[in-house]
């Protein structure tokens, strides 16, 4: 499945319907369904925020593979290019406004990183296996990029 | 998403329903804000219609409390739905907020809720 | 806007969540909003049930374009071709369930039609202008290939 | 959406909620016509919830239309909301069906109804 849409916070809940139906075909259960429904809507919402600065008009693809093992998903935007060193998850003990979207991502995924090769704006790849893989490297610096 | 807000006594009660996200999280922060800057001693946030929610509502609910600790609101949440909960416990957030079951509890105990010291 | 998404009935309130949004964004009014979603809709219900034989795996595309008179739909499938002159809306006197789908859509439309030269499965175009044109043509010919 | 049935003396009431489309008919196709098909010998289907009917439920109220007869079943339908009205105007089948205003209307009348022989 792919979507191209608006940078517009108001489709952000067609996002989510779309990342449901097919998390929920993949066979996932409900609640990793409204993890990974969550954990896209997050990275939809830093796409719309920092890469196109809340310009409604701008346009982003997300696209959904299955796969027998894992669900990917990959969002692509023009915008403005993600300095990967600068997305640091905020510290849990640090009680502001902010910081958390990436943090849900890291929970929630697998695996998510960005395509330094990408020539557009920014590509993110996020994968979720069927049955969580938790490995050393999982928890250290593959997640650390998204 | 809808927001509402009633007065029940000196009790101001911001009924949220639908899903809360980077769109509809606008309107719970202007109403929150509002109620707290316009000097409400207590206001509370009834989250049992909310679906779901993500981090920009999350966000907004941290502003809230920031800015209640500086017009010394008494501030809390009731009727959270279990993945409501679940967000603010990954969040590790379940601790900062005066969380209560329901309405009844809510009104009952907010207005003896310590004040926020711990941000 | 583009969206590639399954031949699943229940999908179908995602692809009117989608077009009620550029609808509005397109300027019209509440009432052509819905029904411009009602239309595709129907498109949409037609490939599934008879493109794909009600299979829900297969695929099909939606793409809306706006421009400065008009809104544009294209719907393409990779299913079975359909005989544009097998479509034929039931007439109003005839009460029975069905061939309701083409005849909402050539109420809706200005213009609805199959485009012979695509070589995959069906590539149906549907267009609304804004102020809705009333012309001969309109009533005529252009409409019954819907 | 959501399809509900309801006894209300010798009158099942199917409440409908909802988006009615290709996917959801069928629930709807079901209910109408097991309970046709049982005997019932009034049914009304309550539109009040719904918020958006296509084709395919419009043709499965009509397939509950044409059943009706075979089954002897008065058939009516109420609370249509002005989207619907107009969708089934626009089929010109506003005229067919027994439409009435709301639940105690149809609740009335519905006994005293003509079957229908405009089939
Ligand atoms: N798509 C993106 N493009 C550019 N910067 C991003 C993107 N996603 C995240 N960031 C950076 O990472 C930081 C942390 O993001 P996040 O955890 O979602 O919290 P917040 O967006 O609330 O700050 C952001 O402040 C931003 O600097
Ligand atoms: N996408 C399509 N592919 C093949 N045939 C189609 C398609 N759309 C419509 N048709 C044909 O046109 C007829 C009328 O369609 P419609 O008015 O939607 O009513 P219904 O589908 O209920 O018969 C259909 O029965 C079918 O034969």
């Amino acid at each position: 499945m792919k979507l191209v849409i608006n940078t517009d916070p108001r489709l952000l809940h067609i996002v989510r319907s779309v990342i449901r139906y097919y998390a929920q075909e993949a066979g996932f259960p409900e609640a990793d369904v409204d993890c990974l429904a969550m954990a896209i809507n997050e990275a939809a919402s830093n796409v719309i925020r920092h890469a196109y600065d809340n310009r409604p008009d701008a346009r982003f693809s997300l696209e959904v593979k299955s796969f027998p093992d894992r669900i990917e998903f990959v969002l692509e935007d023009d915008g403005r290019k993600v300095k990967p060193e600068a997305i640091r998850p905020r510290s849990l003990d640090d009680v502001r406004p902010g910081g958390l979207g990436t943090y849900f991502i890291r929970c929630f995924m697998d695996e998510s990183s960005y395509d330094s090769t990408f020539t557009g704006g920014n590509r993110l790849r996020m994968v979720k296996y069927f049955s969580r893989r938790v490995s050393s490297s999982d928890e250290g610096s593959s997640q650390e990029r998204g | 998403m809808k927001v509402q807000v009633r007065n029940v006594d000196n009790v101001s009660v911001i009924d949220c329903s639908g899903d809360v996200d980077l769109y509809s999280s606008t309107d719970l922060r202007g109403t929150l804000l509002k109620e707290m800057r316009s000097g409400k001693p207590n206001v509370l946030v009834n989250m049992t219609g909310v679906s779901y929610i993500d981090s920009s509502g999350i966000a907004t609910l941290v502003e809230g409390l920031q800015l209640s600790r500086e017009t010394k609101t008494r501030f809390g949440l009731f009727g959270l739905r279990s993945n409501a909960r679940s967000v603010l416990e990954l969040a590790r957030l379940h601790t900062v907020f005066a969380i209560f079951d329901n309405e009844k509890e809510a009104l009952e105990k907010i207005a003896t809720t310590e004040p926020f010291g711990g941000l």
